[in-house]
């Protein structure tokens, strides 16, 4: 096998309860998310428009769909004869079957996998963000500072600083202290939850953590703390782009609703770093006569025969004669027929929306989620 | 119709759609917001079950490869069988040509005859349909014919002018085959799609070769049908012909019509074609939308109306399109008016531009043009 | 989703403790057999050649090898649009992890993959068995007999029917009595473990199994005992080619052998019906001018300086100057250095035999296994 | 070497190794048992991390497509860029032919330019080497030449003569490129490798066309060079030229000099081809094989010695086979004898006959042929 500078792993393993309904036959990677994408799409067309072509994406709740969509990851170029996109999930050994415990457990049971590429530095990932970013160039970053791992991190608003991991760090960017979820924030640079690790420093720190009892198994709570405790040259990096956390309703909703503005801050169109999903063959969307779409997005085999405003629409979706769709989120699959009136609202894949019925909150304040037991399974 | 080989032909005249068919051939023209013409028999025939598909092409091939690449799309990317497209071999030494595509059956026979299946389904691919060959192969076998065409009775008019006709029979066997005058008012119209076992069409190739009398491979057919017993199978559906541009443009139209749409676009008989990357289309706050097919990709501030709006096309603001074929990765400026246009790929139209056609002959600029 | 008259469903879960140090990082399906394939290219080859392109593979034990080695289904031309194959691994759920917990269970877990496809049959195989069959024969079978489970079954020797699991049939073959390595045996029809249910059928039964307390989760145990208590009609298809379980250490040695008589029965030069494998770009092999090569078979990338008789040599081995490889079966990357010496042995992947050792018995009579850690890590 | 583009010109001179070309052009040539010419040096660009690879065909391209198919032996079925093969446009109603190649290179002038890489690694394909292109693209950008030329010192030999020699310089500069008449001892060959920015690439096409002066681009190349600093890139290791008979014999007996072999079969930079579902090679009870370089799927009943055995050849019992190339699905039946032989794919030697070539000239079978 040869060897890789840098492999990237995409945790994806875990259950995603704050998007309720939506999670409940899905992994929240294989989330829809932009009126055609899956959440995961992102980190992976991120890894492909960066060069890195070996992936291992581990995963454990609900993998069909993820599975299903990421086959042997085509429609993100990573179809490679060496490295590529592979899917890792739990399975059963000589000693019995072996869930993930936690993040840090999940990686610790991969070590081998990693190792037959020989990397230098791992790239980890999860598999719940929106963003575009370079990771090549934070892997330039992370060389020049010889650091030992690499933290990315964003400016938050100083108001919104107790909702996040924060690093206070020193003038330059050398992190000196984690603090989570603050009440009075020294500073405003919280955690994205993309590290790059020197893999031999963290396979060391990985098998250590193993054999303390005390472990939660996670990353952030027992890692990343003992490897700064000890010592180790950890940095921030700075990204300046569009980064947003879609791991429940409001803030998938608030996603959604971003893209549609004229300026919006995540350029879906920008053809120099195309965001990469499995295409569905169907036909053009039909906007009719009786037809009245404005600030929406739609997509392909859609029939558009009532009023949406301010609304993302995914594939495959009718909207009958009358209906109406305000500042809400349908996602594949959905019917809503004749004279129904959806508010602000996430319907989930596979939904049916009967005649004259009315959905949400008529004053746009709470956002309702209609979700079914079939929201896994779409094409 | 796993015991099928699908051969589609792809000479063709193109003397009443030349501005579009300059870079591509028929078969390779953008048709209702996001395919290939080709991709329609293309899909019939994977739909009916067959799995080997020849594609005989004449000039200009470079983009229809590209566009069918592995065929990947059609789930033809297989190991055994798949799709293949011959171009005509050119042989360097060899300055004489000749004319007509029988040649190129000829060079390539060896595929047809080593083909592991038995039968033949011939056809061209400038007629647009979504066909249930498993039913058309079932009433070949059933009716012990050598060979059968198929055909769709229609109401005569202009738009299938000078095409062929079939004279239909007792038993529904064919007396001859005529071309359209327009004379009647009923026709069965012949669709050039043929049945018949693999070795009758090998024979037929080889003879018309060592006779020397046919240069085309229909010639060829007609010339040796009378030593056969040829049956007819008649099609119901929508039909439409892209032989002219006045067709191409018609029939891009009638994909506003949802009755028609259903009957092309079902989920029964999928349409493959190429995906692409493309996000959604976003319809800004003062756009409007009506009556029309509308790709992904797009960005859309202005007005649209009756029309079909292909990938990636950018309407900006104050501008009106109306009746008219946007193809893909165009860009229409501010204050614009198009009425009855067909935009190749690549288009820009700059700002306050007005263009207008009338529906018989529509207005057309040409790919990679900025007026 | 399209419907399928026919879904195939491969167990592919057992650890196949029988074949010990092979399995210990490998699932038993995907134990190397045969000089290039693995033990899984069989029923998956014999499901595209006859026309089968729906196949599930449902895993659990150290799958990471199989899950590489199938990817998308490329090497079967099971890389379908609609259909092709997919693995199925156990998985987390809302209610918690779900280990598979028997063949039915297994099967049970994945009732939504095969519903999905809507089918009126589904033909149930094992991954570790060694045979060329078309199931499209035995559905017609099937058909014609209006059975509502059809078992393949193979005449053995009288003397070995204390081995097997043998069915008790009428003249036309209607299975009346199961009988599970019987002492007195009152037929010679043994089950292949290949089976054909009416999906709606087999289906209720499964359901059924789930809230019986006594089950074991079973197939043979309890399924079909079942089925045949309350009346169904069940049928014996009988097979009359080659076919070989190979889940212990001596029969997979033994199955080997029997692919190097210029009589072979099963024939693996069949264009007809070929068996399809993930092929590795390795260079034609060498034989030297020291070598000396009778009855053996050798696959790419080999070098032979020794001298091989009545061996399988897989792709990649090395055997050195004065080595002797008699009775053998070498699995791929093996190093045999100069002057080794192996006798009737089966070299695990990646192991290095040093030079002037003496592996196996001389006498030619037990078997001996060379296994590592690495067995379960080639491309 | 991301950012070079990769050029494969197969415009080649066939004169000395008519027999096996009939079919195929020399870089389709089967070579070492299971590899064709141009697997070197596709392998070599994709090892060098080129990802962007056009290969300019002239005439029978069709077996070399299919062997190139989607580029996913080599890793090239790539979104983005990947592997392209072209064909020379056939133009119907453009009777008079240019000769030479210049005209098929700017007929795809657009897809060397808008390719998004800047640099551009040019060659042929019938010299067979295992290069290590990251470093020679790092001597290049390192020189500051405009254009770097690849060349391999070499003991002058009856097999490099006629080819080109480069005069070389202080700092390596390029004095000139001469003919190898064969006087001299030790001479350095040019491999036909160039490394340029494209824009220069593009320029000399486009110069040469309107200018008129050459077919060739190598000649246009050559005719430009006086115009750029152009330097010299040494390689070191083994080097073929297929460009006889001889020569192709002789390249093909090398890889049983195990020093070569490992020359170019490494791990670090593994030659790629299209793989094949071949079972393993089965030697029998009296078979005898010896010095051999031998694919899979072969069936030995018979003895072989110093040979080259490809993909799914059967050697029956009592023959003797030595000093031969024997090419994929050939059969060699009972108590035949064959010495310095090439047999071409699907050959079948019918029993006990006796063919005995010289070294210098080997017999050669063609394809398909039962003697």
């Amino acid at each position: 096998m040869i060897k890789k500078e840098m492999v990237a792993l995409i945790l994806a393993g875990g259950q995603g309860s704050r998007l309720k309904g939506l999670t409940k036959n899905l992994a929240k990677p294989a989330v829809p998310f932009g009126g055609k994408y899956r959440i995961i799409d992102f980190p992976l067309s991120n890894c492909s428009n960066s060069g890195i072509d070996t992936v291992g994406i581990l995963t454990q709740y609900q993998p069909l769909a993820l599975n299903a969509h990421i086959g042997i990851g085509k429609p993100w170029d990573l179809d490679r004869t060496r490295g590529g996109v592979k899917i890792l999930p739990p399975y059963m050994s000589e000693e019995g079957g072996r869930w993930f415990k936690g993040t840090s457990n999940a990686i610790f049971e991969n070590i081998h996998f990693v190792d037959t590429y020989d990397p230098d530095y791992v790239l980890i990932l999860s598999g719940d963000h929106i963003y575009k970013m370079d990771y090549m160039k934070m892997l330039k970053y992370h060389k020049e500072k010889k650091s030992e791992v690499t933290l990315g991190v964003i400016e938050v608003p100083w108001e919104d600083t107790y909702r996040f991991g924060i690093l206070n760090t020193t003038d330059d960017l050398k992190i000196y202290e984690f603090d989570e979820k603050p009440k009075n924030a020294k500073n405003n640079l919280a955690s994205m939850g993309i590290y790059i690790f020197n893999w031999k420093k963290l396979k060391e720190y990985l098998i250590k953590d193993q054999e303390n009892p005390d472990t939660n198994y996670d990353f952030g709570k027992d890692i990343l703390p003992k490897m700064l405790n000890d010592g180790n040259d950890m940095y921030a990096y700075e990204f300046d782009g569009y980064w947003r956390d879609v791991g429940t309703l409001e803030s998938l909703w608030e996603g959604n609703m971003e893209m549609l503005s004229k300026d919006a801050p995540l350029n879906i169109h920008d053809r120099t770093w195309k965001i990469y999903s499995r295409n569905a063959n169907l036909p053009p969307q039909i906007i009719t006569n009786n037809a009245n779409v404005k600030s929406s997005m739609i997509n392909e085999g859609c029939y558009i025969d009532g009023e949406v405003n301010k609304s993302v629409i995914f594939p495959n979706v009718k909207v009958g004669k009358n209906a109406k769709i305000i500042q809400s989120v349908i996602m594949p699959n959905v019917v809503v027929e004749d004279n129904a009136v959806i508010y602000k609202s996430i319907i989930g894949t596979n939904s049916i929306i009967k005649d004259g019925s009315v959905v949400g909150d008529k004053e746009l304040k709470e956002i309702t989620l209609i979700s079914n037991e079939d929201n896994g399974l779409f094409e | 119709m796993k015991n099928c080989l699908g051969i589609i032909n792809l000479s063709e005249e193109e003397m009443q759609i030349q501005e579009l068919t300059k870079v591509r051939p028929i078969a390779g023209l953008p048709f209702a917001g996001r395919y290939r013409v080709i991709d329609f028999m293309l899909s019939n025939m994977v739909n009916g079950g067959i799995h080997n598909i020849g594609i005989f092409t004449q000039n200009k091939f470079r983009s229809l490869i590209d566009h069918i690449g592995s065929g990947k799309a059609w789930d033809l990317d297989r190991k055994i069988s798949g799709v293949k497209v011959f171009n005509p071999a050119f042989n360097y030494n060899k300055i004489v040509q000749t004319h007509g595509d029988i040649e190129h059956f000829y060079q390539s026979l060896d595929y047809i005859k080593y083909a592991s299946e038995d039968y033949v389904f011939l056809s061209r691919s400038y007629m647009i349909c979504n066909m249930d060959l498993k039913k058309i192969f079932k009433d070949h076998l059933e009716s012990n014919n050598d060979i059968s065409i198929v055909y769709k009775n229609v109401k005569n008019e202009e738009k299938f002018y000078g095409l062929d006709t079939l004279n239909i029979g007792m038993n529904k066997l064919l007396i001859s085959i005529g071309k359209n005058t327009g004379k009647k008012e009923k026709i069965d119209l012949s669709m050039e799609m043929y049945i018949m076992r693999k070795d009758i069409l090998v024979k037929i190739i080889e003879e018309s070769v060592e006779s020397g009398h046919s240069n085309y491979l229909k010639q060829a057919l007609f010339q040796e049908l009378v030593n056969y017993k040829v049956g007819t199978c008649r099609y119901e559906g929508y039909l439409a012909c892209i032989n002219s541009n006045k067709n191409f443009y018609d029939a891009n139209m009638d994909m506003l019509d949802m009755d028609i749409y259903r009957q092309l676009f079902n989920n029964e008989r999928p349409v493959f074609t190429k995906v692409k990357d493309e996000p959604s289309t976003i319809y800004r706050e003062n756009s409007d939308v009506k009556n029309s097919l509308v790709a992904n990709g797009c960005d859309i501030e202005g007005e649209v109306k009756n029309s079909i709006i292909f990938r990636d096309v950018h309407i900006d603001e104050g501008t009106k399109v109306t009746n008219s074929i946007i193809m893909q990765r165009t860009k229409i400026e501010k204050n614009c008016s198009l009425n009855n246009v067909i935009l190749d790929k690549y288009v820009v139209i700059t700002k306050e531009n007005i263009l207008a056609g009338d529906k018989k002959i529509p207005y057309i600029v040409g790919k990679n043009l900025t007026i």
